[in-house]
């Protein structure tokens, strides 16, 4: 009911007769008459402002899942995020600009890139980061294209420690590109590295930091394995961790990627996040997405600009190596704001916080009958529990008790049934003892 | 004194850039240049939890020893840093954003409410569906919608994009013809006027692009198409009005010599704007639609993205779509991926906040609201080429639709105005550029779309700044003067690499490999 | 073009404005002038009340003939000129602000979301008490909170503004003196460096203004204050530190003679942010002191306000103060009205919703911030004034508390550049101007204060512009250059009056009467 | 907790030394150490943001009166504020703002203003209209004041239709400036107008547009009877009425104040709202406030400044007829752009709407048995009944089934107990059936 348009019926007069036209169905002579829809649309007319308000908390009141409090992670993470963040990364000329095309007019949105990029080089230990692709997943496929295209190769090894949802990810992609994805088993909660039986060397490892049991992997030994038969090393890190871990990078990864939404944007029911990519400069001509870099305008002032466009689909095309246009710049100012938000001292702490929730849930969850540790690998901030009855039921049973329990692990993959519990900052010690006094409960 | 100035003139300790609003035109330090060791904006919540050292948390081996520089700054600091960065930034909030293709449409407030509700934005996306029942009966709601307005059966929604749209449509029609059996189809055909990402996606599908040449009419040469036609193509892909914002008159033939030969039809949404309501992919023949929810559906492009681009499709077609989809069952909704999917194409529900703008966007538009769009977005575009058909080539010079493709070729012939110059010009007299060299097959082009919300009288604004421009040649070559920063150098951009804050402080010569 | 050429130029139909954003720098229309005969933004909510039309429901005679003009703008177009004007606008936000008196310190975001919680926003201010019992325990926990800052018994929160206050504590003044019975007091004692609100608010009070004046240390003249007291007196107003940014060292003397003659002593509290923490007025002896909660409790001011004044009183006053208040009982908060209350002094309770925002300040500040506070402001507009000191005159030149006075006066007689000169070229230098004319007693004077929220590297870049402005006078003349407009003719504006749009158009000679 | 601050250790130290000083206590040498506070504030340490977010997040959770229906006015109306006119009138330029003392830097704001200025000018039907005052009882006690000061009389006449709590505002201010406030009661809900006995002619005649009761007033006969003794006529305003009556301007008034709330400003526990103020020509140089008005800049572009400041506390001192300087400028923002949303045919829309609906809740009310209209004068959004039981203990009983039934009317003033219920354009049908059935029993 609100017309978004601003036409009055004088006004559309008027631009018609400049047209030559008599009436609005012959803007539309091209058109042939049997493609025209005869009457308009099968939906209902528009409704008002407050009628769509009332419309969507009626929906939005149907997830009293959002109500829950969170031990769910999975790649997604109940973070605290400030009021300076939410207001700064929603001002409006963020939000409504375009991709910046015309820097003279996009300063704002282009330093925000390139500080963006800084941050995640410096979470990456690596030498250079992109503008942002749509999540994590995403990101993983882009690395595992560019590794192919780097060493000419098929075969990518893939970690199982790579979230499940991921990997899946990763298949369907590889039905277009033919990549030939070679799964490496866990043992005790990390990859197990023996080179595949198969002679074809890869392009690259694909290994997660943490991976989805939550266990810390050993990076190193996954890189000089991957650099051993000059393949690449692509590490999917989570940038929490980069506040307590050694950087991938400077462990020997070539390319990092990662899920963003752990700074500064809500758990959003799974998007839009944003998914980070860096890799080191040798890579620089093949990193899929868009490269903001600093120039000079033409009184010399400091500017920012898009830059190496050659490598988009835009300019290359066929012979591009992604088809990455939208992006999820919004997103990224966020995580860029967040993160000074946080600060040096903030990040470490953080990720300290979580890991000492993570350690005192894991600690209070363990010494309950039945529970018990599906890996003995060490956690930072989730963990892998095996349970006395099936997940699921007890994500369940701890809804109704106004806890999201965890996330069920893939079936099968792992001998028993087991969850993955993930503690934040947000989570305080009287939250972690009721939900335990809970998970009692939902596993007797 | 700028700011790089500044940077080298600060010998002492602490941050180096200073803070001053962009009233005075200078530019902004980055957040790096107003660091200042123990400086600090964060606090955390009191949980009680005890404050076990990281040694014993973690394995020595993998600490680092130095805790990861990030940033020192206030609160105060930050907010003041991005505000005046906001300021640097053109946006459809500011001002005409006639971006060719983009649709670069006022997005109406009420969408960031309904996206913001805590009901929305705090669920994990793992929530078990019994707790999620509103989120999964609107997504079922916006996927059954997007189907009544491309006339198509079911649809995706976790394409977060319209590339990531492209070639989810390429991976079903590649699981599709798998199923059909015969000999591989390895060709996919597409206009020469087409968008790079329709022929990077193709790649990307394990496809091999045939180019098919447009005809005098700006649209697709269809006695070339029918000689591109075997039972090597797997399909076309056409976005139509095309990206000369003309309507492929011909479709109900291309689609007819298409499915002759066994190939599928790929409408590439980004022009759906035009014909909301008058027409729709599915009726003409397309059997795979995706759609740009941040053009056509009210979702604010964010600077370059996040956007979301379903993929809606015919009946043939519906069980080969990605999944989990939301299914209605007796006791409510759940997830369910289709029998033949192709598989996940997103990690979870695509991006969801996003659909949540695009579904309000579309109760408040309504049926009726929808064809308003379409008929003013042709409408004010239709105008604004008749107030400038004089003054600029252009060179398909019939009624177009939602975009009209401009030209500077004569002018740049009689007075050296090329099309770049159009755009900055713009920018100083206070409008975003058009969208510039696209279509290839257009020389010195400026595709113009002025979009449903603008006004006549904004029209007018720009069809005047636009006829200065043309009048005054000479002033092309300083512009922009008016903006945050003048003529950037791109160029320089390109050859000395500086990706980062930290590859500033590098040796140059480290910079590129 | 202007939008006043534009306004002229248009002859025909429809809005008189275009809508174009500052980075071309051009003035912006009025909502007027972008209006559209049958344009609009407004829907409403489907009811379903029966539409009985006008005519039915209200006696004809009262019914106007025509809709009134408003304005007809689609949404869009708001959303572009409001945008766009807020581009015009100087802010905390975005620069330094050392308004002298007024404490532009940063606000911190927090405080916003706490002020927009539909718990506090969507309350009746009629809600029984019973239904509010969250907001009855967060007021009675501000004035507790802020009686122990300022060392007072109890407070009143009603006043919307300091002003405000000054008139409901001199109507307390009143009202104390009036049950003491005697004869009635009629003056009240103020420094002659006091801000303009004290001296209307005395008159509002129905008393008489006695000037005291200052000592050559730019305190009160104990002296002159002797012979001004006497038991005509019914008390004295002061802030302190004063507004040359000075502590009264002889506050206790001041007490005690004032109250020697049985007159009372007004705190106004505009500089309490220098003393936080630190010491209290009611400690110094004050009967009665307002708060601006806008300056020292980071309620942003909005451009001008909302603000919040509360008044907190000694003991002995507490009887008389404004009413309702909350009070605790045994079945929770209730509202009470003192037994000797002066009356209401806001229809309401106050501008509730920036008592919420003070109140989660102190909340996150706590004690050990709050008096940070005053350590950081006291130490910036020291170290800013040591900076400064050899290049403007700073009249009283001794250890200042939050703000310091200095002055021009020399650098005028040696080349011309008076206080407005250094204010209009440092808003071209990007930051906001320093208070002018301000305390009257100095000549061109510049009342600095930094507040406690700018970092270093803000004063140091303040610093070099003051300097640079004082070494370049001929610069002057011609500032502001980079600002939205030019240097403003405030004497046309008052010569010509045209307080609205609509006197725009009307003729000239009808304006002032 | 969050150091609001930026001062790092070092820095601080460097600052002292730059200032002569050894520590941050000789910073406060002038203060006499008997007046210091010894240790610090009596009051605990700062929280944390996420700690003070869940401590004002309790206290709004115990605010359940925020939930109900709204069916109160008294002044404060339950109107919608659509998301346009709440992100806009937030934008961070208006909100952290000064005062538009260099209007070099604060066009924004000043314009804002003067289309404000012109909107409340048209809603009063007068030539002028001020920057903002504090609410609707501030902006009656300046208009009382200014007639004072026109007149150089002292008396005032106040008729009792003006809302309880404006007038109790009145006269605590009046024990200041001591004008004679004489009271004019209502006969059957209408100001009843004679000449009081006592001879002295008024200053001003003050009368409510709706009143308190919801009744329409004869606005004329009241500018009459004030001219007829050389008096001005001021009218406390509802501007919603403006949609569909004729304004006070043209029927004689001299001033109009009113409450803003109405338009842009949810009803946020009484304020901050905006006290509207309007006048005619003749008093704009008594005008209480700041003014802005219309100029151009030293190129001759068109620009906005405050003006006739002379009027103003900061300049005319102990002279000033008002010692406002802190106003309510971010409220008349939203006051202004939420009537632009409006617009035309949006203010029209609007009244008519609260007409209809007050109308159908009306009607429904006086059916249950026992209910009985207080008086019979035509209302426009807002009525009083008559109640068989105390109206506190209706709205108590209302409460619990969810709905805010109104004001109870001032004690004693009507002869009977009343309670004023207001209906906007907020009010569904589904909502008054709903409120009408639990009246019912309410009643009983
Ligand atoms: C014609 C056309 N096709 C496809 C796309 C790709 O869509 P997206 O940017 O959402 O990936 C665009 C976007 O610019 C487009 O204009
Ligand atoms: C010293 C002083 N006293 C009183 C006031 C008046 O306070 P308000 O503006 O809140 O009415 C001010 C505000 O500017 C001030 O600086």
């Amino acid at each position: 009911m609100p017309d978004f348009t601003p036409h009055t019926d004088e006004e559309i007069e008027q631009m018609l007769a400049a047209c030559g036209l008599s009436g609005t169905e012959e803007l539309f002579t091209a058109i042939p008459e049997a493609l025209r829809l005869a009457g308009g649309l099968d939906m209902a007319d528009g409704l008002s402002e407050p009628d769509v308000v009332v419309e969507t908390q009626r929906l939005a009141a149907r997830n009293p899942g959002a109500d829950l409090i969170c031990f769910a992670g999975g790649g997604v993470y109940d973070h605290e995020v400030p009021a300076a963040v939410r207001r700064l990364g929603f001002r409006s000329e963020f939000v409504t600009a375009y991709t910046p095309y015309q820097p003279e007019v996009a300063q704002g949105v282009l330093q925000m890139l390139f500080e963006y990029q800084t941050l995640v080089a410096r979470l990456a230990g690596l030498a250079v980061a992109n503008a942002s692709l749509y999540d994590g997943a995403s990101a993983l496929v882009e690395a595992a294209n560019l590794s192919v295209a780097a060493t000419g190769r098929k075969t990518v090894w893939v970690s199982e420690g790579i979230h499940p949802t991921w990997r899946s990810v990763l298949r369907t992609f590889a039905q277009g590109t033919g990549h030939d994805l070679k799964p490496i088993a866990l043992r005790d909660g990390v990859t197990d590295w023996p080179i595949p039986a198969d002679g074809n060397p890869p392009a690259a490892v694909l290994v997660a930091q943490p991976n989805h049991l939550g266990c810390l992997e050993d990076v190193k030994t996954a890189a000089d394995l991957a650099h051993g038969v000059d393949g690449l090393c692509v590490v999917a890190a989570d940038p929490v961790s980069a506040g307590l871990l050694r950087s991938p990078g400077e462990l020997g990864a070539d390319v990092v990627v990662g899920e963003g939404q752990t700074f500064g944007t809500p758990m959003s029911f799974g998007g839009p996040f944003v998914g980070l990519f860096a890799s080191s400069l040798a890579q620089v001509r093949r990193l899929p997405g868009r490269l903001v870099g600093e120039t000079v305008d033409n009184e010399g002032r400091r500017a920012y600009v898009t830059t190496l466009r050659a490598r988009e689909q835009d300019i290359r095309r066929e012979k591009a190596s992604s088809n990455v246009c939208t992006n999820q710049t919004l997103i990224a100012v966020a995580f860029a704001i967040q993160l000074s938000w946080l600060g040096t001292a903030g990040l470490r702490e953080l990720a300290l916080r979580c890991a000492r929730g993570t350690r005192y849930c894991r600690e209070a969850l363990l010494a309950i009958d039945g529970v018990e540790p599906l890996v003995s690998a060490p956690t930072l901030r989730e963990f892998s529990l095996a349970l006395p009855v099936p997940p699921e039921t007890v994500v369940e049973r701890l809804a109704e008790e106004g806890f999201l329990a965890g996330v069920p692990l893939e079936p099968g993959l792992h001998q028993r049934e087991g969850l993955a519990v993930a503690v934040t900052e947000r989570r305080t010690r009287a939250e972690i003892d009721a939900f335990t006094a809970s998970f009692e409960k939902a596993v007797r | 004194m700028t700011a790089d100035d500044q940077t080298r003139a600060n010998g002492g300790m602490g941050a180096t850039g200073r803070s001053i609003p962009l009233m005075g035109r200078d530019s902004e330090p980055t957040i790096f240049e107003l660091s200042a060791p123990g400086r600090r904006a964060a606090s955390f919540r009191t949980t009680d939890v005890p404050e076990w050292p990281a040694e014993d948390l973690l394995p020595a081996g993998l600490l680092r020893e130095e805790p990861l520089d990030i940033a020192e700054v206030s609160e105060r600091d930050l907010v003041g840093h991005v505000t005046r960065l906001s300021h640097r930034q053109y946006s459809v909030d500011l001002g005409a954003y006639p971006l060719g293709s983009c649709t670069m449409k006022y997005n109406p407030k009420l969408c960031d409410d309904a996206a913001s509700l805590p009901g929305f934005t705090n669920a994990h996306p793992a929530t078990p569906e019994g707790w999620t029942q509103g989120w999964l009966e609107l997504l079922a709601d916006l996927d059954a919608r997007l189907c009544a307005i491309t006339g198509m059966a079911a649809a995706t929604l976790q394409p977060p994009a319209g590339a990531a749209g492209e070639l989810t449509g390429l991976l079903l029609m590649r699981a599709w013809h798998a199923e059909q059996g015969g000999r591989e189809r390895t060709k996919i055909v597409i206009p020469d006027s087409a968008h790079g990402t329709n022929p990077a996606s193709v790649t990307l599908g394990g496809y091999e692009t045939v180019t098919v040449p447009s005809d005098d009419r700006g649209c697709v040469d269809l006695g070339a198409l029918r000689e591109r036609l075997d039972d090597d193509v797997a399909g076309i892909m056409l976005t139509n009005p095309n990206t000369l914002g003309l309507f492929e008159e011909d479709i109900a033939e291309i689609a007819a010599a298409t499915h002759e030969v066994g190939g599928l039809l790929y409408y590439d949404g980004a022009n759906l704007n035009a014909i909301l309501g008058v027409t729709r992919p599915g009726d003409m023949g397309f059997d795979i639609v995706h759609m740009n929810l941040h053009k056509t559906f009210a979702v604010p492009h964010g600077g370059g993205g996040p956007g979301a681009g379903p993929v809606a499709v015919g009946r043939r077609l519906v069980d080969f779509l990605p999944g989990p989809r939301p299914v209605r069952g007796d006791s409510g909704w759940s997830w369910q991926t289709p029998p033949k999917s192709i598989g996940r194409v997103h990690s979870w529900h695509g991006n969801a906040l996003a659909l949540v703008r695009a579904y309000s966007y579309i109760l408040a538009s309504g049926g009726d609201g929808l064809q308003r769009v379409a008929e003013r977005a042709v409408l004010n575009a239709n105008w604004l080429r008749h107030r400038l058909r004089g003054v600029y080539d252009v060179p398909f010079d019939r009624p177009n639709m939602h975009e009209f493709v401009a030209s500077t070729g004569s002018l740049k012939r009689s007075s050296g105005l090329r099309a770049v110059d159009v755009a900055k010009r713009l920018l100083e007299e206070g409008f975003h550029a058009p969208t510039t060299y696209f279509p290839l097959i257009v020389e010195e082009a400026l595709m113009i779309e002025p979009t449903e919300t603008e006004s006549l009288q904004t029209l007018e604004a720009l069809a005047s700044a636009l006829e200065r421009i043309a009048a005054s040649p000479e002033d092309a070559a300083a512009a922009p003067r008016t903006t945050p920063v003048g003529r950037v150098d791109e160029a320089r951009a390109a050859r000395r690499l500086v990706p980062t804050f930290d590859a500033r402080a590098a040796d140059e010569s480290d910079r590129l490999s």
